[in-house]
């Protein structure tokens, strides 16, 4: 069974990129479970979202730790500290979260502002753990999901900075 | 530096407020505070907030630096009511929402006006349930598409003022957001010159995430929208009825000092046990 | 102050309350509890307390809650449609540490039922009736005398541990009337008021209940039904202060069942043949025993928290256990956790009015 | 005569901009975002003529407007 | 017609509640239940159903019986606040042998606690929320596919038994997406409606489910939530129409729990370690039961008639039970009935919307 | 021998009715009954009653001779929506006490006809619980002595008629039951004219028991007194204060024809999803 | 002329006398215990104009009017 | 333990006499304890009211068989045949009721009637019953129950015609 997830906080849009991921990953045949935890979102407070997959069906989505865990805010990852701590693959926001052990600063945010997809900013962490995640066909598959929803433009143009933020960092 | 007049009135450590980023909640916290302000009240300490559950319901729980009971969704008035009479002395203010008072607590409010029970109450009338994202309420506009409403708004909204209007409530006002002094003075009225009975005042101020957002303005633009929207009931009444669909009619409905219910129950009393 | 009075269950109750301090009485009429209402629009205006009628069972709870935090010891009755309607109102009163008194007058249900009719089928909805995990305390009088008598215990429980306490009559002890002395209380329970920087939603042992402010007088205090912490600031996100709130919450119940749980033995303790029962079923049941010997009755005063411990001991060498109750079955729920359910004899009727008599639960005790 | 200085508290302001768009003199301006909240913030740019409506309007108590003379 | 999608719990329940016929929806949204009102909104008028946004959720659950009684299979759904508000309700549609499903999309309580993290601490609530000697049906899913399944095996039980279903979910259930295969039902129960003669309230064997008339139609049926007779005509002063009546409700259900009861054991069958378990936190519970082998689970997806029976005998010669639960402790008061209490050990967690993990429960299993 | 008119609509089997001697819920029954005689009406299989719990809730349960269903204290009118939303086609008719609709009842007799939701309401009002034994209702008297009034109701009473005539409902009446023939006019209105959308009727009718003997007067000299305590809404508009004190203003207060709720949430679906 | 006749339902009478009360004419009047109800019941005892005010107001169904030529 | 009760219907009063007794039985230092079963009792139905009294604390006073038992109405003796069957000293309105078996026979209610106590039967039923009780003192602990209460005139009157009664038919 594999995973990604994100940590983040709320208007983020974690859970959005969530859905795209488990979405994605529905397309390409998989069995997925997908799940979060937010507040009343538009105002604030940490967000977690991740996806499970198999060949297989899912036994159990409950799980510790993730193969992928793009985190995005402090808040985030201060409230799920043991998902952090036994997670395998952490990229992280060097510039919003404090250092991560054994996590991959990057400069997310910054870099999206730079694009100026920062709306799109968790499109930009999806990217990232698309691109670690290396699911054949995920690409199209996000990309199908996209179609389908509001700002496709936007929307993709963010997931392809993020791939390539991803590809560049080698990781 | 300068501070605002609002702050002495709030719980500074957990400020920023929970709300959006324009929610007009906090401009009718400016308002009371500002009327609090005028009236001479150094702090809320013999002051009583209640609230049911709704974003407006946050208003005084925990932002407002006062004794506030945080109740369940649509209670807010009993548990008001009874504070009030296990302690008349206390100032009791309710501040909730439109779904709060007039959708599940909407038989509290009726019988809380019939009885003219010893309550200020402030409604929120954002036009939807903020909260739980933005469902219809039964102040909904006719037609309005939301989560719950997908087809349009099968229903009329409700006019809150008018009907307590026409109960024995002593003073019901409604107000737009974007009425600040009239708004302010209001409360005032409601406080001061009309400080016995029962009395409602309905804000006018719709969700900015819910409402104006999903109409593609902002909440700026939305406020001086508003200034124009809303007007008084007597320029109202002389509107033809398409004019009137498109304005909002603001002022006060009503405003009257008899006896609230605890000074008549105390008074019967009185009369039957024979103290004077 | 003693008096003998010739009472119905419903104007003990009043007069219970009113001895243990009671000033508030939120209510709306429902047979067979209303003369409880009745008599205390009489009665609370002489003592200077205040009675109001409520639109609906809904509002009169949440009066009752806001009374309470208003300083004054509070109380509300009822019967089973409007102790359904109570439900969400009595999980706020847990949440918030509101000590209020919930008197339930059981009629015969479900629904409308036989209004008239004697029942004590609210027994698991007095404990399980609402959403989340919540521990109240609940208590049951056998006789009128009781009814006056417990009445005074439950406003104590309510007010040492900041929790609304469900006293569970029925019709038969309602509409009853025997001979009730009123005296003055041995020991009135006032709630503690926070000294200096004391958080009135949080102590260290959970079993110590925390104080409680009064509105108005410059705590001000954050009273919400929202996961808080100890100073009542809302948290709906965090887990530890969840389940810290949680667990004290229902510590401070179950930690102090030492304290709580009440319960008496009759007839022949040493029998090995048990009687358990709660409410007025126990006064057959002691009649029973009385009549054909070798047989302990186990009566329950307190029916949440409940102390299995202690049932398990005292049916640890029964040798048959007989459960009479007015209902179809709930207390024999309790019974089953410590004892073997094939053991068990229940006596159930309900309906009419009709009591369980003597010779029912002897013919149990015999079978 | 009297002059109008606008300050605005950077910790509350959540940068819903109303108080630029109500400002009758336009006296108001976005200014980059604040890092420690992420919002942006509005800061004076024009002359102020003391009208407070920003400071009403200000839903989130950030607003003080202060004339000196 | 078989689809397979990517659907949250709340739209799994809404096709699983459309494939059973459901056409009548009422509610008032409520965190986390609310997404199931917004897709009803949209699809039950594409396939001529009704929908309707109530005032409160009194007028909710009222409005699914009054459009049960006029023919239309009927659902609401919400969660903790609004659940308690409808027990009184849903007695009177136990009291009239009502169809109906009500989905608990369950989060942290008490009282408002925490709206958007799951829990299961309605269990009990589910079961007893209620005045009166009632009986009910509940069901709980574990994945999302069964979200889908079992609602329509809630539809089924509903109409086939005249009895309100509880459909136990939680905000895991609901908030989680997960694949899911909407496909032809195999079956799906219509209630039957009276022939001549046949009372729509009684019936000789007591297991047998009366037929159920259809407003309008003629047979000038007399609905009640007072007692009544086979007819519908009210007895508020019987003994033997009351006592017949509610001990028929009760054996309806519990009589037929043959047909009723149902559970599942994962892992291995013989082994002598269980979990038992119901809900989503079957899921890390079996996963748990994978990681360390010789451990069997067993899953209740029936959690209201609980055959206790079935439930002794799975824990005949299990040396070590484990419950878990989302809750400070529902479910292990039954497993407390037929297996001793000192040999269970309990995994309670809740708030934060934190789900228990499968090393949790491996703790526990080897403590 | 020739038959009362209202028998075909009774269960004869359940006669004579639960009531006490002289209750005037009988009286209604025979306005009712007539009206459904002359509206040519056969028998009630397309009409369903819905009622509360209450004295009056028991007129259609088990009495009338149709599809009934007796539900919750408080709960009948989201019942009958409930039924009439599944089957348009039925003519559902709630009938109940003061207590039932305007007490526990209230928020959903104030949303019904906010929605003008398609049901005919019949709310006695006999001042009191009966059923209880005699309580204050919202529509007590202020003053009054009754059990839970000991000292006199220190509430105003609730004008349900004219509350409701403040939201969307197409119709709403008040008659005293000593005005048979109005008011049984006005339910054949409520029944064919105004067929559609909420319609109210308030049939002021004192309890026998609890107020009529409680007053030392027999039910038949009540009535009589009634015949000029009831004056119509104009007249009473005319008189002075304390003379209206003294009366009811009884009469029709509302008569629209506005589609309703069912009718406009069709539309919505229609226009929506494109069937026509 | 018309001649009106007044039946009385013993069964459904209750005898609480509103239509002894009501009748313009006084054409009704007490007729001692109905031994299988316990009710007193009315009787006619003058003229009846046909007003039906007694059957309308009968709150138990149990009056007839009847108009004979 | 000694005991009296009454059976009729709604409106005859039942619940009163029962709770007269009761209050007589009070005074005179007695542990009493009083029962009623009743629906909306305006509007019919079986009454049954019974008290019950000992020198000593009453331990049940659930009982199927009463010392003595007034039956005024055939709705109530059918309603409690089995405490009917029971009970030891039955009076029973031969008019109203029917045949008891070892039940005595007494023109109750027609005898009230003669006497233009028609409107207080319950209270010629109380003298029935307290003169066959022959408890010490109770005429005047009720006489004195009756004072306190409504109509004390016709009440009294109506008990002394049962006294007599009673008497008259020795029992
Ligand atoms: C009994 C109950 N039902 C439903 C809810 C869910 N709920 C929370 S807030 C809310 C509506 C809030 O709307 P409103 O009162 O208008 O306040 P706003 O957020 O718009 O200010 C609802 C339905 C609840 N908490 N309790
Ligand atoms: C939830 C609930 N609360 C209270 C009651 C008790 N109850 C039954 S009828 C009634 C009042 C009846 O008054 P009203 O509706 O005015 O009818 P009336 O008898 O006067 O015709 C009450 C309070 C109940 N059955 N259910
Ligand atoms: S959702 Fe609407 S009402 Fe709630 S905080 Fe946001 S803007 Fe304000
Ligand atoms: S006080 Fe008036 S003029 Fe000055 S900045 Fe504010 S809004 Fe503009
Ligand atoms: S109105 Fe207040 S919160 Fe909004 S941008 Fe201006 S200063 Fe900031
Ligand atoms: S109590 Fe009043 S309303 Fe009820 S039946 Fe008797 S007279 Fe009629
Ligand atoms: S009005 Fe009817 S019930 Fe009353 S006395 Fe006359 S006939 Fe009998
Ligand atoms: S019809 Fe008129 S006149 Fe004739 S008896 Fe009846 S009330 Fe009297
Ligand atoms: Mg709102
Ligand atoms: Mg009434």
């Amino acid at each position: 069974m594999r995973s990604a997830g994100f940590l983040g906080i709320g208007g983020q849009g974690i859970v959005f990129a969530t859905t795209v991921l488990g979405g994605a990953l529905y397309r390409l045949g998989y069995y997925v479970a997908q799940l979060q935890n937010y507040g009343a979102s538009v105002r604030g407070g940490a967000v977690y979202g991740y996806v499970v997959f198999d060949e297989d069906e899912i036994v159990n989505p409950f799980i510790e730790e993730l193969e992928v865990l793009v985190i995005l805010h402090e808040q985030g990852r201060r409230r799920w500290e043991n998902i952090v701590r036994k997670s395998k693959k952490i990229i992280y926001d060097k510039d919003l979260v404090k250092p991560v052990e054994n996590g991959i600063p990057m400069s997310i945010a910054e870099e999206a502002d730079k694009h100026g997809v920062y709306r799109a900013l968790n499109m930009v962490a999806l990217g990232i753990a698309s691109r670690i995640l290396g699911v054949k066909g995920i690409d199209e598959a996000v990309d199908e999901v996209l179609r389908s929803r509001k700002n496709y433009e936007l929307n993709i143009k963010a997931y392809e900075i993020g791939l390539e933020l991803a590809g560049r960092a080698r990781i | 530096m300068a501070e605002h007049f609002g702050l002495k009135y709030l719980r500074r450590e957990v400020l920023p407020t929970a709300f959006c980023p324009g929610c007009y909640n906090g401009i009718l916290m400016n308002a009371l505070f500002q009327a609090f302000m005028e009236l001479g009240i150094e702090d809320l300490k013999r002051f009583v907030f209640v609230s049911g559950i709704g974003c407006s319901s946050w208003i005084p729980s925990p932002f407002i630096k006062a004794d506030s009971l945080h109740t369940l969704h649509g209670r807010a008035i009993p548990v008001a009511t009874g504070v009030k009479l296990a302690n008349p002395e206390l100032n009791v203010i309710v501040i909730g929402g439109d779904g709060d008072l007039a959708s599940i607590g909407g038989n509290h409010l009726l019988h809380a006006a019939r009885r003219n029970m010893d309550l200020l109450v402030i409604m929120i009338n954002n036009q939807v349930y903020g909260m739980t994202r933005g469902q219809a309420a039964p102040t909904t506009p006719h037609g309005m598409i939301t989560p719950t409403t997908p087809y349009g708004n099968p229903e009329r909204p409700m006019d809150v003022a008018s009907i307590i209007a026409g109960t024995n409530a002593n003073y019901v006002a409604r107000w737009c957001i974007s009425q600040y002094i009239p708004l302010k003075n209001s409360i005032k009225d409601a406080l001061s010159r009309y400080s016995r009975g029962f009395r409602f005042l309905e804000v006018y101020a719709p969700c900015v995430t819910y409402v104006v957002r999903r109409e593609g303005k902002t909440p700026g633009e939305k406020l001086k929208e508003l200034m124009k929207k809303c007007v008084r009931i007597k320029t109202w009444r002389e509107m033809s009825p398409e004019e009137r669909e498109k304005h909002v009619a603001t002022g006060v409905f009503k405003a009257e000092d008899k006896p609230g219910f605890i000074e008549t129950y105390k008074k019967y009393i009185a009369q039957a046990l024979g103290e004077k | 102050m003693t008096e003998r009075l010739f009472l119905s269950g419903n104007e003990a109750v009043v007069y219970g309350a009113l001895d243990a301090g009671c000033r508030f009485y939120a209510g709306y009429p429902i047979t067979p509890s209303s003369e409880i209402m009745h008599l205390m629009a009489k009665e609370l205006p002489r003592v200077g307390g205040v009675f109001i009628q409520a639109e609906d069972e809904l509002a009169a709870i949440n009066m009752i809650i806001g009374a309470s935090w208003a300083g004054l010891k509070s109380m509300t009755a009822t019967s089973g449609p409007g102790f359904s309607l109570m439900q969400e109102g009595i999980g706020y009163a847990v949440m918030t540490e509101t000590p209020l008194v919930i008197v339930d007058v059981m009629r015969a249900g479900p629904a409308t039922g036989q209004a008239t009719k004697s029942a004590q089928g609210d027994l698991m909805q007095a404990r399980w009736g609402r959403h989340g995990d919540q521990y109240l305390v609940v208590i049951a009088p056998m006789t009128l005398q009781e009814a006056y008598d417990l009445v005074i215990e439950a406003f104590n429980i309510a007010e040492a541990y900041r929790v609304p306490v469900v006293f569970l009559m029925d019709e038969f002890i309602g509409h009853g009337r025997e001979i009730v002395v009123r005296r003055d209380a041995d020991k009135l329970v006032e709630r503690r008021r926070p000294s200096d920087h004391e958080p009135p939603f949080g102590s260290k042992d959970p079993r110590i209940p925390p104080p409680m402010p009064r509105l108005g007088e410059g705590y001000y205090v954050l009273v919400t039904g929202s996961t808080h912490n100890e100073w009542g600031y809302r948290d709906v996100h965090g887990f530890e202060t969840h389940y810290k709130l949680v667990t004290r919450l229902k510590e401070k119940i179950w930690g102090n069942i030492d304290k709580i749980f009440k319960y008496k033995v009759y007839g022949d303790p040493d029998a090995r043949r048990t009687i358990v029962c709660f409410g007025s079923t126990c006064r057959p049941a002691i009649d029973a025993a009385k009549r054909v010997g070798g047989t302990k009755v186990l009566r329950l005063i307190t029916l949440w928290p409940l102390d299995y411990g202690k049932l398990a001991e005292e049916l640890s060498d029964a040798e048959k256990v007989v459960v009479p109750e007015l209902n179809l079955g709930q207390l024999v729920y309790d019974v089953a956790q410590v004892y073997p359910r094939n053991k068990i004899r229940v006596v159930n009727k309900v309906g009419g009015g009709i009591p369980i008599y003597p010779s029912e639960i002897i013919k149990a005790l015999e079978a | 005569m009297v002059r109008y200085k606008v300050f605005i508290n950077k910790k509350l302001c959540k940068g819903c901009g109303i108080c630029i768009e109500i400002c009758p003199r336009n006296a108001l301006r976005f200014n980059g975002i604040n890092p420690e909240t992420g919002y942006r913030n509005p800061e004076q740019a024009g002359e102020c003529i003391g009208c407070r409506q920003c400071m009403w309007y200000c839903p989130d108590q950030a607003i003080v407007v202060v004339g000196e003379r």
